[in-house]
């Protein structure tokens, strides 16, 4: 009778950070347990530091799921994820 | 349409990819356009004037290619090219070494000097890719310039 | 600023050139900006379709060069060039072989690219060349396009 | 008492013509004896054909004196030559 939490039933995903953000947030890489943006961002705010977690919400961070950007702002999009999916918080890009 | 893109450690021969594109394309080449990034000994972040000893690029491998994959598709759905060729580096370098490769070609010079600057200002603001400086003065994060946004944005129709 | 102008019948090495430029300018330099016009198997006299066999090039020895001068002095007046070497070939050609190479050192890209545009585009309405085709069908003199001088009159302040 | 008439007291100057209206005058460099631009078109009618002569006139036909090209239109310009001139007849250019 007893059924895993909402919680325990998410999904495996990988959070990658990079840059900037990664030396903020002080890990380039999380597992976590998460089927869409708002459990991620809840999981994401007990396994950073409250500054770290700040700095993913900056308003010039994208956001890239299996390696597609979000298009528009993607604190608004219904992200869902299934398991493996790759998800990288990317601060503006500086090559050339 | 030739594409070809490498991202790498090692520094590059541009005399290599030259030689190798007239050589793939002969006489239907009437205009090669390149340009070369390189590591420059001025500081550029935050302007605090300490001598660059070394630049460091970090990329997100997978992603940054397909980020030059677009750029490159752009660009030809837009100029009649014959061959786009683009090596950038990633690691760390020390100034006057060769930091990103462009080489555009087509059959002329319009289209390869437009095609050449469109995929240098598209790798400036689009691909994926992020530069840290070290200097005697400590290191930082280049931050991305508005100028950089601008020059892109010439490009939108 | 570094000035390089060659007018010479025999082939030249782009690569020779870009070693020396950099060899010698360093990491002052940030940026350099190349264009290369090869010549094409295509008429472009009268469009008659015929096969390009070879492309002479005529010029006015001592005013060609000075024409040449003059188009590099406007571009380091307009932008902050490191260096600029021009080479450009006389005589006859075959298809697939280099003509004409414009090299731009800047610190910066916006300059070098600018500033090799520049050249290019003044070389087509200024530096005293003329070209001839010959053909299977014949030889001709090829006209100077009105998009040419449109091109060279964008710079116009 | 016999004095070089005026046309015998002109300088020699070389005279070029290039690439089309090189074929056109049927002639690459010209010695002529003149002291002005005038009395060089004259010299020219004489030791050029008809046809090839017309086309030293052609509108976009460019001169250069000393290897200077002449401002505006040098059909209009007092130009005046001293011995060794070098004056060129200089068709469009098409280089690049």
């Amino acid at each position: 009778m007893s059924q895993h939490s909402a919680a325990e039933s998410g999904v495996n995903i990988d959070v990658k950070f990079f840059a900037s953000l990664r030396e903020q947030v002080g890990v380039a890489e999380l597992q976590i347990n998460a089927t869409n943006l708002a459990a991620l961002l809840k999981e994401l705010k007990t396994h950073l530091s409250d500054v770290g977690f700040d700095h993913l919400l900056s308003p010039n961070i994208r956001l890239a799921v299996n390696q597609n950007l979000v298009e528009g702002d993607w604190r608004e999009a219904a992200l869902v994820f299934a398991a493996g999916d790759e998800v990288a918080f990317l601060p503006p890009v500086t090559g050339g | 349409m030739g594409q070809q893109i490498q991202i790498q450690q090692q520094d590059f021969s541009v005399d290599a990819i030259y030689t190798a594109m007239r050589l793939e394309y002969g006489s239907d080449i009437g205009a090669i356009a390149s340009f070369v990034g390189l590591v420059r000994d001025r500081n550029a972040v935050a302007g605090d004037g300490g001598d660059v000893q070394t630049l460091t690029l970090e990329h997100y491998p997978g992603m940054t290619e397909k980020s030059i994959q677009q750029i490159l598709d752009h660009a030809e759905a837009r100029w009649p090219l014959i061959a786009t060729h683009v090596v950038h580096r990633v690691g760390t370098m020390a100034p006057s070494e060769q930091i990103v490769l462009v080489m555009v070609a087509s059959a002329h010079r319009d289209a390869a000097f437009a095609g050449a600057q469109y995929v240098m200002d598209c790798l400036k603001t689009e691909a994926v890719f992020w530069k840290n400086e070290q200097s005697d003065l400590g290191q930082g994060w280049v931050e991305s310039t508005n100028a950089d946004k601008i020059r892109a944005k010439r490009w939108d129709d």
